[in-house]
């Protein structure tokens, strides 16, 4: 596999989680949302298997299927059972409007690029070149965790923070051993049930998800 | 601890207890005649005590050891400074006991008994001339000890046989300014503690005009006996302080009985003079009000403060 | 001050010639160990103070009861005789009662003024309970209403044992 | 392995074994066994002063890494073992009063285990020899007193507030002191006290006089000297008794220990300021504590605020030594140096017996308020004889040890004024007058307590139905007037202790200040002598003498129980009385701008007639004047901050997340 194709292909699977975490930010349908990240999670699964077959790491492509397994089938389809016996509407409410999230992004990725200069400068190789994408994607995930009303898009915001360290571990090393890869991935694996368990919980009490009425329980 | 210097030191209890009573009569006396009338002879005081020595004695039935014992107490103590002090002679065994501070400590203890006893009988009066007793004597207990103070300056030592030598061997610093400024704080004081006019009037029988007088109502018979010639002797302690310590001469500075009786003579015709001005002062002056006492002390205070500060700069 | 200087030099010795102890007073024999020093202390059992004035002019300058070595006290525990002025009243009963057993033996009772003695003028009265000799036993009696100083100090001189 | 040391394993080994009774034994017997080990432990601990101070040995020892930093290391010189010395004499009866007093009070498991340990600490934390010791002594000090504080805090919500001043006051004084040895250790460049010592030369000028004020800031809040001493009054009194007397009799001595230490000792005295600066302190929390100690109705706040005196009189002793010492007159700084380390010992002795009396006192009534109490003399004799005995000492009454001290303090004050230092000329008369001015006051004030308390009729029904202590507290009280007549009588004794334990505070010492040949006190360089034995021994005599006198002319009876003389009232009840209140009045009311009594007089009429008073209820409360003057700003200051600082969290889960968000973007940012 020659140098070119190979960064080609790695930009191609990095923009592609980028433009999977604007899409989170700006779609207004939990479901669609719902798959946006699952795609999110094959594009990180084409990001490591790229890099492993350049560099013939078969602990790397073997991680990637795992990958590829747990975030783009396991864990949505976990969020999905969490809304399906939810009967509250399935829109995305928001403590701002997507105009100005996006905006925020945008300059989440700016702050993101500006503090790894000093990493990128290290090497100048296609994968490190590529890191402050992956900050901005787990920064993303955050501004959706804060902006986000709603608890099962906190928990897709947390699931996309996850993506975006994972993405910048893939490219910053050369590949994770399988054995962080795997505790790493049950750590995830753990807080989407909790999370799913909390937010059934918040739902029976308030009869709704929006974290907002959590306000009554401060003294 | 010679002898002789036990010898004198019980001389000068016996003789200050002796003379104690005669005086407070004199006292009266003087204050009789300057009213016109011509008042109860000097020996009338022996006679109250001797008649009150032979009374019954009364206890209530609150009262606790601390009645039974604030007389012998209050009595003890001023038989005590009575040794101490030195009216005779400055070769008392007790010189090296106590100094100036044990005297006014020891005359503390006797008020504080008293005091004590007061507020065992469990009377209003009792209590009432425990409080005013002690709000006094805590009152004037700085124009004391800054009194003591600026004479230990001068003479070195707070001992009663230093000053008295030393005011001795150099006469110019009796008329020094701070011998005057703490005569004068001395002076108030004396008034102050024994409750004579200005600030407290022995003679009354309003109860709620009483200092002293209101913690003595309970005792009868032979208490009030001791309470009452313990009264004298504190008198007569204060003046004979007042006397050898500001003018000394003629106080015998050995122990031969030539001496003492010499050094007897002249601390009677002191004391004498300054039981006359006493009483002249309880006629031209009148009581004054109990909460006017603490700024007549102030005043005391201010003297003795300007006697340490003379004694300072201009020694 | 010097003002109060001048007229006690002016005025001189006020105190007039003192009248001998009254020989008539028949004393009780617990009284005999006075020997010159009488504390009393003055009970108004309710009298119209007429004696009290008088009382008080005993001790003033020109009878001068004190150099007969009489005292008033303020304590009935002081004290060696009570002189008890006026009819008993029904208010004054009990106290006069508890004065007199304040006060410690040997111990006297003068009854001052004839209302002290039998009444007086106030006897059948609606508030008064008796004579003092009714309440507390009494030792002397001093006629009169009021008696004048002199009598008084007769009277006391002779108690004192002067 | 001299005796001291063997005397250090045998009190560590005791409290341990206390401690342990304390956990496992069942409540009855706890209390017995948990007392007679801190006695024991506490003995050990009077042993190895004693044989220090008599014995003259010295013992240092460093035990290696107890802490990652380092080992522990503890210097018990004379010093130290004087303190140690007052602890111990203050620890050994309150041991023992304390079996009695907990087996009504606080028998509880902590409060049972905490004693020892707070015994323990205070007896070690003049041996400490290290910066590292010292500080780790002193907050095992700090935490369990705070634990016996709070013993009592289910049923009581004062004793809970009390705490809270407590234990905030502590750890202030704790980082105060922390800062104070951190500067020195950086300074010296040692960190034990023997480094600290050698390298004292090259601390600077101002470096020395910040470690002292810090040092003087951290051991005045234990020493509870005026600006600091707030938690003093609420904390003793909430503390079981046989507690706030070791905590009043030896615990708040530490501070002063502390300032020897480090003012005078490793920094090797300092500029006159230094003492002026501590002469002033101790002047106005002398004359601040005996005056709220005069209007306190509450008997153990009047003893805590007379530990404010006492303390105060202490740091004029070390301040006019500290003044002496830098206007190069060294024997009279020895001398008053002298006067406030006696007086160390004479306030543990008496203060610890007053507050065990007052703890027999609150567990036979029950109630802490001297105008509800009265007739306890006839009812309680050994506690009211005690509670004499320790209130004479407290108002400086010739027989007690209190005089004595007070009299080495007024010599050394009196003998000063020839000197050339202006600022000594001053000063002097100016302490001597504050000095006896608390001299009376504190006279008044322990005729109100005894008065008030142990005099005359019962007030309430509790004080009637009172009742003496058990065995034990009796022993404990007994003991410790015991100490305080053996100090009274034979200060003599402690010439030459005293002159050893002054020796390491090379800031002031030098020869020997009191000579003495068994019976009279001479004072070095100075013409004053003072025989208290003789003393005692006139005024028995004096006495005795009167007695016969008058026992022989008694001809008559004497006739008891008859009404007092109330001029011929037909009842005399015990509401006639004077009060605590009524008698601290006058003085209340010559003191009223320094106090500011609130006194609110309720006067209700008849409803027919405003001419008929139907009843007159008198309050009069002095709050504390430096506490609503210098705290409850500063408090109101912190709220309001904290006010506002709550408005940041309302609750809503956005913005905390935004919280994280900002902080991740600066601190991204921030480490380039």
């Amino acid at each position: 596999m020659k140098h070119t194709t190979f960064v080609q292909l790695l930009d191609l699977a990095v923009g592609a989680v980028l433009v999977t975490s604007f899409a989170a930010l700006w779609l207004r349908r939990l479901a669609t949302v719902t798959r946006v990240i699952a795609i999110q999670g094959f594009a990180l699964a084409g990001v490591a298997a790229v890099i492993g077959v350049y560099e013939h790491e078969t602990e790397l492509i073997a991680v990637s299927v795992m990958v590829a397994v747990l975030r783009g089938l396991v864990l949505p389809g976990l969020i999905n059972r969490t809304m399906r016996d939810g009967d509250e509407r399935r829109e995305v409410e928001s403590l701002i409007n997507i105009p100005a999230s996006l905006l925020a992004a945008a300059v989440l990725t700016l702050v993101a690029y500006t503090a790894t200069r000093s990493v990128v400068a290290l090497d100048d190789s296609a994968q490190v070149r590529a890191m402050p994408l992956g900050v901005a994607v787990g920064l993303i995930g955050i501004l959706l965790v804060v902006s986000r009303r709603k608890a099962v898009l906190q928990i897709i915001g947390v699931l996309m923070l996850d993506n975006g360290i994972a993405l910048v571990m893939f490219l910053g090393t050369s590949g994770v051993p399988l054995a962080i890869e795997l505790g790493v991935a049950s750590d995830v694996l753990l807080a989407m049930f909790i999370l799913q368990v909390l937010t059934s919980r918040i739902r029976t009490k308030f009869g709704g998800t929006d974290l907002d009425q959590l306000r009554e329980l401060r003294d | 601890m010679n002898p002789t210097g036990i010898a004198v030191a019980l001389l000068q209890a016996v003789f200050v207890i002796a003379c104690a009573p005669l005086l407070v009569g004199w006292t009266r006396l003087v204050r009789a005649r300057l009213e016109g009338r011509v008042g109860a002879p000097i020996r009338q005081p022996w006679r109250d005590l001797r008649k009150w020595f032979v009374k019954e004695r009364m206890v209530s039935e609150h009262t606790g050891w601390v009645f039974a014992l604030a007389p012998l107490v209050l009595t003890g103590s001023a038989v005590l400074v009575a040794a101490l002090v030195p009216s005779l002679s400055t070769s008392s065994a007790l010189d090296q006991v106590g100094d100036l501070f044990a005297v006014v400590y020891l005359l503390l203890l006797g008020t504080v008994a008293l005091s004590l006893a007061g507020l065992d009988a469990g009377t209003a009066f009792g209590g009432m001339g425990a409080s005013r007793e002690m709000t006094i004597t805590a009152i004037a207990e700085p124009t004391v000890l800054v009194a003591i103070f600026a004479l230990s300056v001068s003479a070195g030592s707070s001992n009663l046989g230093v000053i008295v030598a030393d005011t001795l061997s150099r006469p110019s610093a009796a008329a020094s300014p701070t011998n005057l400024l703490a005569l004068a704080a001395l002076a108030v004081v004396t008034v102050a503690e024994t409750g004579r006019i200005p600030v407290d009037n022995p003679s009354t029988h309003l109860e709620l005009t009483m200092i002293h007088e209101a913690m003595t109502l309970e005792f009868s018979g032979p208490d009030l006996a001791m309470i009452e010639l313990a009264a004298h002797v504190r008198l007569v302690v204060f003046l004979t302080l007042l006397a050898n310590l500001f003018v000394p001469w003629g106080i015998a500075t050995t122990a031969q009985p030539l001496h003492l009786l010499v050094a007897a003579g002249a601390v009677l015709v002191k004391l004498t003079v300054l039981a006359t001005i006493v009483a002249t002062v309880e006629v031209f002056l009148a009581k004054v009000r109990l909460f006017r006492v603490p700024e007549l002390l102030a005043a005391s205070f201010v003297l003795a403060f300007l006697a340490v500060t003379a004694s300072f700069f201009l020694a | 001050m010097l003002r109060l200087l001048r007229t006690i030099l002016r005025a001189g010795r006020a105190t007039e010639p003192g009248p001998s102890a009254d020989p008539s007073l028949v004393l009780p024999s617990h009284a005999g160990r006075l020997r010159g020093s009488l504390q009393v202390r003055l009970v108004d059992a309710g009298s119209c103070n007429g004696c009290e004035a008088e009382f008080a002019a005993a001790f003033g300058p020109v009878y001068d009861a004190e150099r007969f070595g009489v005292r008033l006290v303020a304590s009935p525990r002081h004290a060696d005789a009570l002189v008890v002025t006026g009819p008993v009243t029904r208010n004054m009963a009990v106290p006069l009662a508890k004065t007199w057993e304040a006060t410690p033996g040997p111990k006297l009772v003068i009854a001052l003024g004839d209302c002290a003695k039998d009444c007086g003028v106030f006897a059948g009265g609606h508030g008064v309970h008796g004579s003092v000799s009714d309440v507390v036993p009494v030792d002397v009696e001093i006629p009169g209403c009021p008696p004048s100083p002199d009598v008084i100090v007769a009277a006391m001189r002779r108690v004192a044992g002067g | 392995m001299n005796t001291t040391e063997a005397a250090f394993i045998a009190m560590a080994v005791a409290a341990s074994a206390a401690v342990a009774a304390a956990i496992v034994l069942p409540a009855r017997s706890r209390v017995v066994w948990v007392g007679v080990f801190t006695a024991l432990s506490a003995t050990a601990g009077g042993v190895a002063s004693l044989a220090v101070l008599v014995g003259g040995d010295s013992f240092v020892t460093v035990i290696p890494d107890v802490f990652p930093l380092g080992g522990v290391r503890l210097e018990f010189d004379a010093l130290s073992a004087l303190f140690t010395f007052g602890t111990a004499l203050v620890a050994v009866p309150a041991a023992v009063y304390g079996i009695g007093y907990s087996g009504q009070g606080p028998s509880s498991r902590p409060a049972q285990a905490a004693w020892p340990v707070l015994v323990w600490s205070v007896m070690m934390v003049p041996a400490a020899g290290n910066a590292i010791g010292l500080i780790a002594l002193w907050e095992l000090m700090a935490l369990s007193s705070t634990v016996l504080v709070l013993a009592e805090h289910h049923h009581n919500a004062e004793a809970r507030r009390a705490g809270q001043w407590y234990v905030a006051m502590t750890h202030l004084s704790l980082l105060a002191i922390a800062l104070a040895l951190f500067i020195l250790v950086h300074q010296t460049g040692g960190e034990s006290f023997a480094a600290m010592r050698a390298g004292a030369a090259n601390v600077g000028p101002v470096a020395a006089s910040t470690v002292f004020l810090l040092a003087l800031v951290g051991f005045g809040v234990k020493a509870g000297v005026v600006p600091l001493h707030v938690w003093l009054p609420r904390a003793h009194p909430e503390a079981p008794s046989h507690v706030s007397a070791l905590m009043s009799g030896a615990m708040v001595k530490l501070g002063v220990y502390g300032l020897l230490r480090v003012g005078w000792d490793l920094l090797d005295g300092g500029p006159l300021w230094w003492g002026a600066v501590v002469l002033t302190v101790g002047l106005i929390s002398a004359m601040f504590g005996i005056l709220h100690a005069l209007v306190a109705s509450d008997l153990k706040r009047l003893l805590a605020y007379s530990t404010t005196e006492n303390v105060g009189l202490i740091f004029v002793g070390v301040g006019a030594a500290g003044m002496f010492a830098a206007s190069d007159n060294r024997p009279l700084a020895a001398v008053a140096l002298a006067a406030a380390l006696l007086h160390v010992l004479n306030h543990g002795a008496f203060k610890g017996l007053l507050f065990l009396g007052a703890g027999s006192v609150l567990t036979a009534t029950g109630t802490r308020n001297l105008d509800h109490m009265g007739g306890l003399g006839r009812r309680m004799p050994v506690t009211a004889a005690t509670f004499a005995i320790g209130g004479m000492a407290l108002a400086a009454l010739p027989p007690l040890n209190g005089f004595v001290s007070e009299w080495l303090l007024l010599q050394s004050l009196v003998h000063s004024l020839p000197s050339e230092a202006a600022s000594v000329a001053v000063a002097m008369p100016v302490a001597v007058a504050v000095v006896a001015l608390t001299g009376g006051l504190a006279a008044a004030a322990f005729v109100k307590a005894f008065g008030s308390a142990f005099l005359a009729m019962p007030r309430s029904a509790e004080a009637e139905a009172a009742h003496e202590s058990p065995f034990t507290m009796r022993t404990g009280m007994i003991a410790l007037a015991g100490v305080c007549i053996a100090l009274a009588l034979l200060p003599t004794l402690l010439a030459n202790p005293l002159e050893r334990a002054i020796a390491p505070a090379t800031g002031i010492a030098d020869g020997a200040p009191i000579s003495t040949n068994g019976v009279y006190v001479h004072l070095a360089g100075i013409q004053a002598g003072l025989s208290p034995l003789m003393l005692t021994l006139g005024l028995l005599i004096g006495v005795v003498a009167v007695f016969a006198v008058v026992r022989r002319s008694r001809a008559r009876s004497t006739v008891r129980d008859i009404p007092p003389w109330g001029c011929g009232r037909t009842l005399q009840t015990s509401r006639m009385e004077y009060t605590a209140t009524s008698f601290a009045e006058p003085l209340q009311r010559v003191f009223d701008d320094v106090l500011h009594p609130e006194i609110d007089v309720v006067v209700d009429h008849h409803t027919e007639s405003r001419h008929y008073v139907e009843s007159i209820r008198y309050h009069s409360e002095t709050r504390d004047g430096i506490e609503n003057r210098l705290y409850e700003p500063l408090l109101a200051v912190a709220r309001r901050w904290g006010d506002r600082a709550r408005s940041v969290q309302n609750g809503s889960i956005h913005r905390y997340l935004t919280y994280s968000l900002v902080v991740t973007v600066v601190v991204l940012l921030v480490s380039q």
